[in-house]
């Protein structure tokens, strides 16, 4: 019986061509509308290192990267050795791998390996061991049911700008190819269980979390970006500093985070809708200036994508831990919004939501990504990039008519004035001040200020999007998760529905100000809560603690570093082991 | 203001508030100036943003009438360039101290002035922290007592006209805030200047330098020769680090792309006349 | 009746020596052995704006400046204008004021309004208006029982270095005031209700807390300071400037605060115990190098006197804002220990305590103070400065013999070997790393670390001074607060405890990692709860939610903007009002 | 290594770390002179410190047995400082990339120059981010294409020696990573100088900046006339931003007192022969 739902991991160094193979297989099958979710990561090399691309192809949407791998194909095993708690081969996993590696290891459980002189193949058909991840490909699509017709036109057309000998060396190789993987399909029946079986349907666009939100800002009507290049958010200014002056925007590479994010408070104090993206260590040295935002309540939204912390830590993998700071980060009383998107789809919506909010509430919003979801690729129907945009109310003539730029309204929302609208003047500071922007040090005034400023977050009261629930009501757990987690957390809740376990989840995307009511709604209607975060130490629940009573004995916690992604199988087993008679889950106040 | 056939006086560009500076600080001579400078460019309020950092002399913005940022420490040049590059028509007068715009705000003066960017930088030099009351700045001279070097200071002075040179700074002037009539002159030609104009204006701090440094400074003041070459990094470098002199005018002065000529120049090219595309036009790049 | 407590008030503006007139009342009181409290307050203007000094007089030890002053002298009524809500007159008050200025005020209840010719006295006697604070001086010891000869002597001593005519004219100045002073004392009896009575004790102490704890950071070992001003911590930095020469240490005023907590990392890392010391917008500069700090394990002392945020906020006035950044500021998990002093001898003990606890944790550890306690002056006897110093401990020659900078220990401590230990050469980095120090960005690795870092934290479960107690057991309302409102909350209890009504204090000096079982032992023990704090925003009120239970009904939340002293008063009202049977205090969970 | 009567060796001083960096890269020929010149100068590996920042530059500590900091993006130079002040008798060398030391950490190379910090700044310059996979640094030529630059680089690009000197460093060096022989002499001569030493050492990025690098920057190599006066900031100046050739060499050298000669003088007359006063006798102060 074939499969709906297969992931191809493909493991190798530098000059193997692992990248460029998984981009092509996964290019080709969302041009055939196949579902797909894309990863890859690297060693420590800057090039020449050990790499890796898993793929995940599906008939159904998929929600997040599988937990093992259906086919492997290694290389070389000690490039393999890097990644192996990362890419887990499944029990019954294929795995394809050149023959004259050594230290390969043995096949467990059900297992089938197949090693292959890789090199040996591409050196006949080709001349050269260079396109053994073309041959790779061949066998990949012939064994696998993969969209082989797609895959070569994909193949003609990235080496098509090349020499006319190249291109047709390439094509050899992924005939031989081919041809090896057709004669494979007869010798072991468990390959026909894994060939993947789909109908054509409409293409589908591929993209990573970053450019999701890179698109929403210019959707946003953003004109203004200024970022300082860091791991996993560059793609960001990249993609922007591709389209921004196609649509007649500004793009600024600035000398470090501070002047970034000041670029981006001096362009919105100018009247353009304007964006920074940064991950932890430049979000740290925004703190000051997003203070000054939320002082001087000038709109700007921050994209963080988070990565391994704290300090320089581990720029390319993901991790959940910049929760604390971006929330609270920043000395004073800060208001702030944070919303963090929960795949890739959403980033395009957290985005535009917040560039909403920020010119609505005149202060900082940040987008809490992260890695896992920031750099992975998806498919996405072009339906799905549909947003209402909300833009900066200028002041009516009334109100210049006695203009007071800080007026403190029921709302705490002052009309905001910019350069160019006569009559609008106004010298504002990050000095406490008036309601004319007037330094003032008066602690009548401070409280007063202060309650306007916070009074503004009560306008998300009704905000449409604040949580994405899934699953049963009155569930026997609810799991309560954040961001790139929700994808494992809702493939585990299906399978413990399958083993007839009513788990549900509770996953707000607006993280502050924190939709409290909704959560205790969710934590009375549920038997056991579970909350899981990827922070070793345990951000996102001491912050739930602060906004609402967790009850004590049947509150539990999965909270762990990163640099792992999330599965639905730790999911799934932590659930088990709660609903086990005999728990021992980390149960948080005992 | 708004009618702009009216002929602009230095008063039309003073807000109600009251300065907060000592009695014969040297920014009421460089914010006496910068009315004239306006008054003289016939500036429009609502068109001219004055932005500074946190300082004595960074309170300035508060006192003209225009649209205006007294900011953070140090990041005036940050904020003005969002302005300037957000909104190009626009007049951006960015201004601070000497401790807000070489110590925690060197980088950027660095980065503003090596890209160009078009706007007037005017830095009211007191060789002191005054506002946190009276320490060292990078432009106090070696050996001076001050509140945070009582001994004496171990460190040199920079001359902030040699690093805007470096910097890449396209005008680069000194003036002397006693002097309002050189200094009205100069500041309007930094203004005027297309590019990025660093005017560094020895302001005395008579609270913490001591009431004798408009004395102390009249007696240094030089002009420059008719001849100098304001087109030669050499001929600038000549009256940087003076020791005995206070030579005023522009040092340096040349022409070359601001970063919103290229910025436009980039766009225009890869506009290539089409309108700018849709976000469905957009995502068809991902398909 | 003559009192044990006194508390004048003196207002002006610039040139009428406001500041050194409450200087002198301060020293002489000191030298004789009262217990003294001065504060002082400013307008705007940089000199010559309005100013205020205020001295509080105590046969006892004093615990915060008072709720209301006994006696107001004014030199001008519009310069009084910026301070009427901060400096009170007290029902019985007596107000000296110049009776050249206008707008005075109309005497209310019982209070006593005294108009003086105070310039003219001046003039008569020393031939300017310069002298008037000096005639003021003379006026108020005889009035209120000064120390009048003490003070003639201080006097002498400032003056005694101008030239003689100048000394001359201060001393008939000040006789003339003692000669006014003494015909006023028959005009009214309730004069002699307000007459300080004392007898000499030994002379004590008088400073700031802030020049406390810089005594503390040379007694502890530290050697190395490096800091950027900022008000109000920059009599850190002077102070240090003024004695490190002495000591052989190095004082570095660096060019922003990036640099200070950079230089303090490298002087740690180098052997030498370093410090930096910081307000508000300094620390959230520091936030990313707060994170190597953790990461790199170099130990590191941050001393932030907070002031009113957010942004440049009210840099002269008091707030508790900082608590959240300090507690959480910086990405990625980052241990660190935040210490609170509550008055100014504190600032010495929380600071040694703060350098020995990062010498033994390798880590960052934060003194949070606040402007309320760090400029202020407070009287102590010398005896007061005691306190152990633990110093760092060098690797042995076992540990040599196979060094791992990094060593996973069961602390989680690792020996810690600085350039110039033949034999300990390693390489650190900001990056995740292995026992060694070498980059590593495997999970497994990461979670290991993490653990580490972390388990250090337990080493504080036995930390000797970790929390305050104050008041009887089992009382009727429990009172949770921090740092500088302890003051004003123990005079509460005292007033509280007059009034019949049990009420106790539970004062975490240790904020980070949080004495939670003392806190819960504390709850349970009380009926009510109040939780008091300077911050809009409750920050203390959400973190304590996030380490304990509150008890849901019985948690009441006192918490405001800062910019004006905790009172006494306030506290008293509020505890009235939760313990009223018809309550609206702001109850937190309804 | 502890034995100092040993002669020193290259490879005494390679950890068994293996470097990250593409096969290529110029950075290994910078980390070959730095063994080679930490051997002529018989460097003792406990009392040396290396310091860098973050990129593929900052790496090299790691590589080199001594005690080593591959700290934060940017703050090397605060570091070093640090170190070197709070033990004045190590030799402290500073590392690290263009961006790292002009971009994000520009404010720092200026302040430990004009400080006159004792100690060698290597700056490994490649025109370019390497580690972040190739965006444009203010060391690259206008109009480049890079990651974030695709219709090319807007902005000018900035001297590095040129700042150095503005700064106030006190000697200023300009290599190649090609010529080891010629980088491990510069580097020997930064590493001895007395006070600030910045060596720009031009070190391609064959990744990012492609493979013609090496060849090209060969070309263009010159080296300084015999009779160039390193005393003069002028004569300097005639070497920087130059078009078509890097002129390799040292450009500038002269002595004054670095910040630790300045502290220990200050120390010495304020201690004035007195042993250091106890906390009791600091309290004293406050009666
Ligand atoms: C991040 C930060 N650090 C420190 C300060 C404190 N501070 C305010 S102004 C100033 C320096 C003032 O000197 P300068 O810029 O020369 O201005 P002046 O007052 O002399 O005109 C300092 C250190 C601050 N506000 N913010
Ligand atoms: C605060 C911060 N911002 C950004 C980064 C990302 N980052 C790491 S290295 C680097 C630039 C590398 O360029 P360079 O310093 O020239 O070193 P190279 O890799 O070229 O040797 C950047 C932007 C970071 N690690 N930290
Ligand atoms: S302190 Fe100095 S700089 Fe500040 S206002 Fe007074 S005189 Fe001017
Ligand atoms: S990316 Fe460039 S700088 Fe980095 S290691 Fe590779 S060649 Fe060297
Ligand atoms: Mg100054
Ligand atoms: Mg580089």
């Amino acid at each position: 019986m074939p499969t709906q739902d297969l992931t191809i991991a493909i493991v190798g160094s530098g000059g193997d061509g692992v990248i460029t193979a998984g981009e092509l297989v996964a290019q080709a099958a969302a041009r055939r509308g196949l579902h797909v979710m894309k990863t890859e990561a690297y060693g420590p090399q800057i090039r020449g290192g050990e790499s890796s691309c898993t793929v995940r192809l599906g008939v159904e949407p998929l929600l997040a990267p599988s937990d093992t791998v259906d086919v492997l194909v290694v290389f070389g095993w000690a490039d393999y050795q890097r990644f192996r708690s990362e890419i887990v081969p499944a029990r019954d996993a294929i795995v394809i791998y050149e023959s004259a590696s050594p230290a390969a290891p043995a096949a467990e459980a059900d297992q089938l390996f197949l090693p292959l002189p890789l090199e040996q193949l591409a050196r006949n058909a080709a001349g050269s061991t260079a396109s053994k991840n073309v041959v790779t490909l061949g066998i990949l699509c012939e064994m696998f049911g993969l969209p082989t017709e797609s895959i070569e036109a994909a193949l003609r057309h990235k080496f098509g700008r090349k020499k006319a000998a190249v291109l047709e060396n390439v094509v050899k190789a992924f005939e031989a190819g081919c041809r090896t993987g057709r004669e494979l399909m007869a010798t072991d029946e468990r390959i026909a269980a894994k060939r993947l079986a789909f109908s054509d349907a409409e293409p589908l666009l591929m993209m990573s979390g970053n450019e999701a939100a890179a698109v929403a800002a210019v959707h946003a009507g953003c004109r203004f970006f200024a970022g300082y290049p860091i791991t996993p958010s560059s793609e960001v200014l990249h993609f922007l500093g591709e389209w921004m002056p196609k649509v007649g925007g500004v793009v600024l590479q600035t000398e470090d985070e501070l002047a970034a994010i000041g670029a981006v408070v001096g362009a919105s104090f100018a009247g353009v809708k304007a964006l920074t993206s940064t991950s932890g260590p430049g979000l740290s040295l925004m703190s000051e200036m997003i203070t000054l935002s939320a002082m001087a309540e000038v709109p700007t939204v921050i994209i963080n994508v988070q990565r391994g912390g704290p300090s320089t830590g581990i720029p390319t993998k993901s991790e959940q831990s910049d929760l604390m700071h971006a929330l609270y980060g920043g000395h004073g009383d800060t208001p702030r919004v944070v919303i963090a998107p929960v795949d890739v789809a959403d980033c395009f919506h957290a985005t535009v939501d917040a560039f909403n909010i920020a010119e609505q509430l005149q202060m900082p919003v940040i987008v809490l990504s992260d890695q896992a979801i920031g750099q992975r690729k998806e498919t996405l129907p072009i339906g799905a990039f549909e947003h209402k945009v909300i833009d900066r109310r200028t002041p009516t003539a009334d109100e210049l008519a006695d203009y007071a730029r800080y007026r403190d309204t029921k709302s705490g929302i002052s009309p905001m004035a910019t350069p160019g609208i006569p009559g609008g003047t106004y010298q504002t500071n990050g000095l406490e001040h008036d309601e004319s922007g007037r330094p003032n040090s008066m602690h009548v005034v401070h409280e007063k200020m202060n309650a306007k400023r916070y009074r503004k977050l009560a306008e998300l009261d009704s905000f449409a999007d604040a949580v994405r629930r899934h699953g049963p009501k009155n569930a026997k757990i609810g799991i309560i998760c954040w961001g790139s987690s929700q994808g494992s957390v809702v493939d585990a809740l299906g399978r413990l529905a399958a083993k007839g376990i009513a788990a549900s989840a509770f996953v707000p995307r607006l993280l502050s100000p924190f939709p409290a009511a909704a959560a205790r709604e969710f934590i009375a209607s549920v038997e056991q809560i579970l909350v899981v975060e990827i922070s070793f130490s345990g951000q996102f629940h001491a912050y739930l603690r602060s906004c609402i009573d967790l009850p004590a004995g049947r509150t539990h916690l999965l909270s762990r570093s990163g640099a792992k992604n999330l599965t639905a199988i730790e999911v799934e087993q932590e659930v088990t082991r709660i609903l086990s008679p005999s728990r021992d889950s980390k149960e948080v106040y005992a | 203001m708004s009618d702009s056939a009216a002929v602009s006086k230095p008063n039309d560009y003073k807000t109600d508030l009251k300065p907060v500076w000592c009695p014969g600080c040297g920014d009421f001579g460089v914010l006496n100036s910068l009315y004239r400078a306006f008054a003289d460019l016939e500036l429009e309020p609502h068109n001219s943003v004055v932005v500074s950092g946190i300082g004595c002399s960074s309170r300035l913005p508060g006192y003209v009438e225009s649209y205006g940022f007294n900011s953070l420490h140090g990041r005036a040049l940050p904020i003005a360039t969002g302005v300037k590059l957000a909104a190009p028509d626009l007049t951006v007068v960015a201004v601070g101290g000497d401790g807000d715009g070489i110590a925690i705000g060197g980088n950027h003066f660095l980065h503003a002035a090596r890209r160009n960017v078009d706007l007037a930088y005017i830095m009211m030099d007191n060789e002191i922290y005054g506002l946190t009351k009276g320490q060292a700045a990078p432009t106090t001279p070696t050996g001076d007592k001050t509140k945070s070097t009582i001994y004496g200071n171990p460190e040199p002075a920079v001359d902030p006209c040699e690093l805007a040179i470096a910097f890449g700074a396209t005008w680069v002037g000194r003036a002397f805030s006693g002097d309002v009539k050189g200094t009205t002159e100069l500041m309007t030609a930094a203004i005027k200047h297309h590019g990025f104009a660093f005017l560094n204006i020895i302001s005395p701090c008579v609270t913490w330098r001591g009431d004798d440094q408009h004395k102390e400074i009249r007696a240094k003041l030089r002009a420059l020769p008719a001849d100098h070459d304001r087109s030669s990094r050499a001929a600038a470098l000549a009256y940087t680090r003076e020791a005995d002199a206070v030579t005023c005018g522009v040092l340096y002065s040349v022409e070359r792309p601001t970063l919103v000529d290229e910025i436009f120049d980039i766009r225009w090219k890869v506009q290539n006349g089409a309108p700018p595309p849709t976000t469905r036009e957009i995502l068809q790049s991902f398909l």
